[in-house]
């Protein structure tokens, strides 16, 4: 038995899901952020397996560029929860609701 | 073809040019001297042009002289050009509006010397004159309607002169409304008369025949137009209040030329006018009733102009009773002669006004004949004139009106006989005034006394130039035949002049005897509450139903109906707000149940028939 | 059972318990750990697909910079500490979000399983792509000839995110509290 | 350059004024806003002159300036413009609207000058690529583009209930774009089931007239009608109309009843009644009847107006019934008429407002209770609120007068008792004209200072210039209307 793309695919489910479920149990905000670094990588892997499954690289591509955004995102979401630290000392996010109402 | 814009255009450069200078004199505080001669020679010269088209337009042999200007409007089949018509009707107009307007003028210079601002007068009266042409030159009913509302402009500019008095001011709005009003009927007329003609050309619009239907509804929208602008009822209550103005302005505007413009108009469409029995009648029974009217209250008042006023609507009523019967000319012919002597009265008046310092109550004047000579010589003419005493200018034109009432085959006893009454009445209260000024024995206050002066002789001369006019005006016979015939009704004709001079004699002995002694004081009196009664109902009425509007309609269905729709809006955010926990996992659970929902939707609902 | 499929069911099962360690983790630097471990196994998956270069930027990018990173800003907010934020929650909600995410996962498995039967549209097959010269030649001259413009956008992306955070580091009072 | 299209520049232009107002220094702002919309307006009158001032119609048909740039080709959106013998004029006045707006002084250069200098120029954009647009849906978005700066203005400028006004504004107008919205995709979906392709462009669904029925097209018909009858406004719908001209900061009221009234009245003339020709003569006597209720029921609101500001609102709203009537005549001659006196009407509301912002700047005029006697202190001002007044009451000679004649003219033969009651109108119209007029101009202000306003001199220089300059043109289209006319 070969190594089948539809395979790898489900790791990447797998793993995607349990970072959204992740992302919605905890409310420390640094575990959330590394949640959402789960499900980035979960949807990369499945780039890359799509890429190999349809024959193309610009599933690759797209990887890189999504692990561009993520190394941003995760910066500048750091940055967010050292400023709202700051101010509100707590990383819970239902600490944080000053836009609501 | 002969060039008439000069006649029109003296008067707006006039205005104009004395408009812009005072306003700029007026911004550096400065008074402006000099602008009643200025536009009193612009009113000569627009006189000597319009003698010299008199003549011009003898020698023609169509009788009319058109000059068009530019094309006004085009749009359509309508075609409305600004074009200048002169013909025998609009040539007595055009001679007694320069004429008469161009004396008055050289009468305002010294009547108003010492006025603050003479130079805002002149350009008014000049704004007027300019206006008062455009309305009997103009060649289409739209040219006519700009002059219409022009003369109506410069009569609440002029009536509402001395603006810091708001009585002054109200008077010159109530004008301005209440000839609006009579506006929509000329506005009416009109929309009739392009739909079922095409044109709005005075000439071509009446070769139409008219649908039987629609001709009484064109008819009586003239003629309530008339009625505004001529202060017929019933909309005549202006016109006393008109005399606010200054005095040459109520001689000029509201009693020689303006009021007269609804007879103009008529005499001007009375093809079509006259081809509907119900409108002459309608016409004739309202002139006949406004003389009647008029001449009562004119009994009652105490104010040397507001007598003026009430006799001049009266004398109106005469004019609209000749076009209600149908001899449009005789009507005419009275235009002409009234505005002779009505102005005369009106300026006379105002020399006694002037020479009291002011004071216009009847019962403060008296015995002022030796004061005043001259003033009283003329007024004497005037007097005389209105009375229709012969050879005076109005004997001729009031009796044939009066014996047009009976014998023209639209005229009737009634008529005849409310005319009669009327013009009973118009000797007694004329004399009545006649009297009180300078017979009998002098009320005047004595602190006025010592002021006694004779006018200067810029306010005379135009006096007696009035006055010869009145005396000899109505040999002239009618300037225009239209209607019905005015031949020689041979010994009816007589009888009748027989007749009327007689009640005149006799109103006048009966108001001689009464106030030629010692007189009690009477107040003015309002007989028929007119004015009150519109007070009450459409002026009451408006405000109330505007405040109908804003307290109930806006306030109660259309704001509320907005505020509904605002609190709806509301509750719904208020009802969506439930969501917004403020909860990044609440927002996150949401999310994911919507994209499953959106997903097993996606995958098992639309794929449910196969595709999966 | 071949090499690479036991190499990849090995990191898959390490990213996955790891996976679920970060999320039940108490301590946010033994999730930090946790998380580090899925991200080595996903660059051991990656290369076991054949994508080195995916496999050695994701060493580099997200275990290198990215975790670096989070430790910092767990140390800095003395954050390495036991977290108690998962007991907080009732245990209907955590049964209802379980259900919905194993509902989710359950949609997409049963979706991309689909990908079994999927003819490929590309022309870049495995062997083909050896022939070019390997994954990393090929996707390197894909990325600076076809999306060479794409590629400069991300650096004002990257420019953004430095501009923002040094932004939102700078500012003591940045929501307008009065620390 | 050979693609180059003079239409173009009636957007970028304000466009680029709309960039460079934000780096402008505040000192020279004010003078920039006028000088650019000095600017733009030549720039319109230059590039329209063709078609502005022909008096001959068939020629201004070839002048009708098109361009198409597809956006959207699979829903065959566009950018498409086209400058026709309509739209030419709603550019114009709003070019020339905006050059009175941006000449008051002060008022909005207490509070962010540049925002309000660029809100401004980015309001002559929208309405000029609505105007100019023939592709609803590029429309639609320039139509709701007017919104923001409106609402920016009324919101940041405005006074006293600026927010109730400003909600109430937005609620009722996007009710009615919205409405309208969902009738453009109905019609474009309609297109598409009878055509098999997509397109947003009035000439090609004007086509849909012919080849369906009026009852299925009756749906779209009532959503445009609401739209833009909320805009106009026409009477039922005009709820939001007096707080917000009252409330909105001077210049914004001008532009408000200058020029986004007749953003309504051009969405009747170029959208409604070409697409719906059966529809709007099935319920043209509906139309006819709320145009005449629109000029009779302001006017009585406004008989009892306590502030000026109130009363003009009233009035304008009273004149627009006016314009919708001779559009709901339904007939070339009337739409040609009424937008000769939706011209006027620009120019007379804009003098207005103008002139009373002048006298409120000079402490007076806020409201109608007593009178103020401006005529002794500031005469030349005066004089102008007369001229105004007199042009705002349709005195024959003015442009207002032309435009109300043939408009009444014109619906005549539609419905003679409509246009008598739009007639009463005109009476009530110099009742409460003559009031305002009155009340401020005329009589003696009681307990009046003598030097409270001597710093402030008389109307001068400038403002003088610019109300000659406007005030020309209405007396010029008194008398010679014809280039508004078109020989039509």
């Amino acid at each position: 038995m070969e190594l089948q793309p539809w395979m790898v695919l489900i790791v990447s489910m797998i793993v995607f899901g349990i970072g959204l479920l992740g992302v919605m149990i905890r409310k420390n905000l640094l575990i959330m952020l590394m949640c959402i670094e789960l499900m980035l990588n979960g949807v990369n892997l499945s780039f890359v397996a799509f890429s190999k499954i349809h024959h193309l690289i610009e599933g690759d591509l797209t990887v890189l560029f999504v692990m561009t955004v993520a190394a941003a995102e995760s910066a500048v979401g750091l940055g967010l929860v050292i400023a709202l630290f700051r101010t509100l000392r707590t990383a819970d996010s239902d600490q944080i609701q000053m836009l609501r109402d | 073809m002969h060039a008439l814009y000069p006649i029109i255009l003296f008067p707006l450069i006039g205005f104009l040019s004395i408009g812009i200078a005072h306003l700029m004199a007026t911004r550096r505080n400065l008074r402006l001297r000099g602008a009643g001669v200025i536009a009193t020679i612009f009113m000569f010269l627009s006189f000597a042009y319009s003698v010299f088209c008199f003549f011009a337009l003898r020698k023609t042999e169509s009788g009319l002289i058109e000059d068009k200007l530019f094309t006004w409007m085009k749009l359509g089949g309508l075609s409305v050009d600004f074009a200048l018509r002169l013909d025998s009707l609009s040539i007595v107009f055009v001679l007694v509006i320069t004429g008469v307007g161009a004396l008055i003028h050289l009468y305002s210079i010294s009547y108003m010397h010492d006025d603050e601002t003479p130079a805002k007068y002149f350009a008014y009266l000049n704004l007027f004159c300019f206006m008062m042409l455009n309305l009997v030159l103009g060649s289409s009913l739209p040219h006519v309607f700009l002059g219409w509302e022009g003369v109506g402009l410069a009569s609440y500019l002029l009536i509402g002169y001395w603006y810091e008095d708001p009585l002054k001011v109200n008077a010159g709005q109530k004008a301005f409304v209440m000839n609006r009003i009579g506006d929509l009927g000329f506005l009416v007329a009109m929309f009739i008369a392009f739909r079922y003609s095409g044109t709005l050309d005075l000439i071509e619009f009446q070769k139409t025949t008219f649908p039987p239907h629609i001709l009484p509804a064109f008819g009586l929208a003239v003629f309530f137009a008339c009625t505004g602008k001529s202060a017929q009822i019933p909309l005549f209550t202006w016109l006393p209040d008109a005399m606010a103005g200054p005095t040459p302005v109520s001689a000029l505007i509201h009693a020689a030329t303006m009021v007269t413009s609804g007879i103009y108009l008529l005499t001007r469409l009375f093809p079509t006018i006259s081809s509907s029995e119900l409108v002459l009648c309608v016409i004739a029974l309202t002139g006949a009733l406004t003389a009647l009217l008029a001449a009562v209250m004119a009994c009652f008042q105490s104010d040397i102009k507001k007598i003026l006023a009430y006799s001049t609507i009266s004398q109106l009523g005469f004019m609209f009773l000749g076009c209600g019967v149908g001899a449009f000319s005789s009507g005419v012919f009275h235009v002409m002669t009234h505005a002779f002597f009505k102005a005369l009265l009106f300026l006379g008046a105002g020399s006694v006004i002037h020479a009291l310092g002011g004071e216009q109550d009847v019962f403060k004047m008296g015995n002022l004949r030796k004061k005043i000579p001259i003033t009283f010589l003329t007024f004497t003419a005037g007097w005389a004139a209105i009375l229709g005493l012969p050879p005076f200018s109005g004997f001729f034109s009031k009796d044939e009106i009066i014996y047009q009432a009976l014998a023209s085959p639209h005229g009737s006893h009634l008529l005849f006989g409310i005319a009669m009454v009327s013009a009973f009445l118009t000797s007694f209260y004329m004399t009545r005034l006649y009297v009180l000024v300078f017979m009998g024995e002098s009320r005047v206050e004595k602190s006025a006394e010592p002021r006694l002066h004779e006018s200067p002789p810029g306010m005379t001369i135009p006096l007696v130039i009035l006055a010869v006019l009145a005396l000899i005006g109505g040999w002239f016979g009618s300037p225009v035949h239209l209607g019905a015939s005015s031949e020689d009704g041979g010994s009816l004709q007589y009888a009748v002049m027989g007749c009327s001079v007689l009640l005149a004699l006799l109103g006048a002995g009966l108001a001689y005897r009464k106030y030629s002694g010692r007189v009690k004081i009477e107040t003015t009196f309002d007989p028929f509450k007119i004015d009150r009664f519109y007070e009450f109902t459409f002026g009451k009425g408006t405000r109330g139903f505007s405040e109908v509007c804003a307290r109930f309609v806006e306030e109660m269905v259309v704001q509320r109906v907005l505020r509904l729709t605002s609190a709806i809006v509301d509750l719904s955010g208020n009802v969506l707000k439930i969501a917004q926990v403020g909860s990044v996992q609440a927002y996150l659970m949401m999310m994911l149940l919507a994209v499953i929902a959106i997903l097993a939707w996606f995958f098992y609902g639309v794929g449910l028939n196969g595709k999966l | 059972m071949n090499l690479s499929l036991f190499a990849f069911s090995i990191f898959s099962t390490i990213a996955v318990v790891g996976s679920l360690l970060v999320v039940l983790r108490r301590n946010p630097v033994g999730s930090a750990f946790a998380l580090v471990l899925v991200f080595f196994s996903f660059a051991g998956i990656y290369a076991v697909m054949g994508a080195h270069l995916i496999a050695a930027l994701q060493i580099l990018v997200y275990t290198g910079a990215i975790m670096v990173l989070f430790v910092f800003v767990i140390m800095l907010l003395n954050q390495d500490v036991p977290i108690h934020d998962l007991e907080e929650n009732s245990a209907l909600f955590k049964g209802v979000v379980g259900l919905a995410v194993l509902g989710l996962v359950f949609i997409l498995i049963k979706t991309v399983l689909r990908a079994r039967d999927l003819v490929p549209t590309g022309e870049l097959s495995d062997e083909k792509i050896e022939a070019m010269g390997g994954n990393v030649r090929v996707i390197s001259e894909s990325l600076f000839s076809d999306h060479a413009f794409h590629f400069e956008l991300t650096s004002f992306l990257i420019l953004g995110a430095i501009v923002a955070t040094v932004a939102l580091a700078k500012r003591k009072s940045a929501l307008g509290g009065n620390s | 350059m050979e693609n180059y299209n003079p239409l173009n520049a009636l957007m970028i232009l304000p466009l680029m004024f709309f960039a460079v107002s934000w780096v402008m220094p505040k000192a020279v702002l004010k003078l920039y806003a006028v000088f650019g919309s000095l600017t733009i307006l030549a720039i319109t009158l230059y590039q329209s002159s063709s078609l502005l001032f022909t008096t001959v119609s068939s020629v201004a048909q070839s002048y009708v300036i098109e361009q198409r740039l597809t956006w959207l080709p699979g829903l065959g959106i566009g950018l498409s413009l086209k400058l026709d013998e309509i739209s030419v004029w709603f550019v114009t006045l709003t070019a020339l609207t905006s050059v009175v707006a941006f000449s008051l002084r002060g008022i909005w250069y207490r509070k962010h000058p540049r925002l309000f200098c660029s809100l401004g120029f980015f309001l002559i954009f929208a309405l000029n690529t609505a105007f100019l647009s023939t592709d609803l849906i590029v429309f639609y978005l320039c139509y709701e583009a007017v919104f923001i700066p409106m609402i920016f203005m009324v919101g940041i400028w405005g006074e006293n209930q600026k927010a109730t006004s400003v909600f109430r504004f937005f609620l009722m107008s996007f009710f009615g774009s919205v409405l309208m919205l969902v009738s453009i995709f109905y019609l474009m979906n309609v297109y598409h089931q009878t055509t098999g392709a997509w397109s947003s462009q009035v000439s090609d669904l004007m086509t849909l007239s012919h080849s369906r029925s009026a009852n299925s097209l009756a749906f779209a018909f009532l959503g445009f009608f609401l739209a833009f009858a909320i805009k106009v406004p026409l009477v039922p719908f005009h709820g939001w109309l007096k707080e917000v001209y009252v409330n909105a900061p001077m210049p914004a009221t001008i532009w408000l009843s200058g020029i986004l009234s007749k953003l309504g009245v051009f969405g009747f003339i170029r959208f409604i009644l070409p697409i719906f020709p059966e529809l709007c003569v099935r319920y043209q006597g509906w139309l006819v009847t709320l145009s005449a209720l629109s000029v009779l029921y302001p006017a009585f609101l406004a008989i009892r107006a306590q502030s000026p500001k109130t009363l003009l609102a009233y009035s304008s709203i009273s004149h627009l019934g006016f314009v919708m009537l001779g559009v709901s005549s339904l007939k070339a001659t009337g739409v040609t008429s009424a937008v000769l006196l939706s011209v006027g009407h620009t120019l007379e509301s804009a003098l207005l407002f103008y002139l009373l912002y002048q006298i409120e700047e000079r402490k007076e005029g806020l409201t109608l209770t007593y009178p103020h006697g401006l005529a002794k202190r500031y005469p030349t001002l005066f004089v102008a609120l007369f001229l105004s007044v007199m042009a705002s009451v349709s005195l024959p000679g003015t442009l207002n007068f032309t435009g109300e004649f043939l408009v009444l003219l014109n619906a005549y033969p539609v419905s003679a008792l409509c246009t008598i009651l739009s007639g009463l109108g005109v009476i009530f119209g110099a009742v409460y004209m003559l009031k305002f007029f009155q009340q401020l101009g005329l009589s003696k202000k009681i307990d009046v200072k003598e030097d409270a306003g001597a710093t402030i001199r008389d109307l001068c220089g400038y403002d003088l210039v610019l109300f000659a300059a406007i005030f020309a043109v209405i007396l010029y289209g008194g008398f010679q209307p014809a280039i508004f006319l078109k020989g039509n």
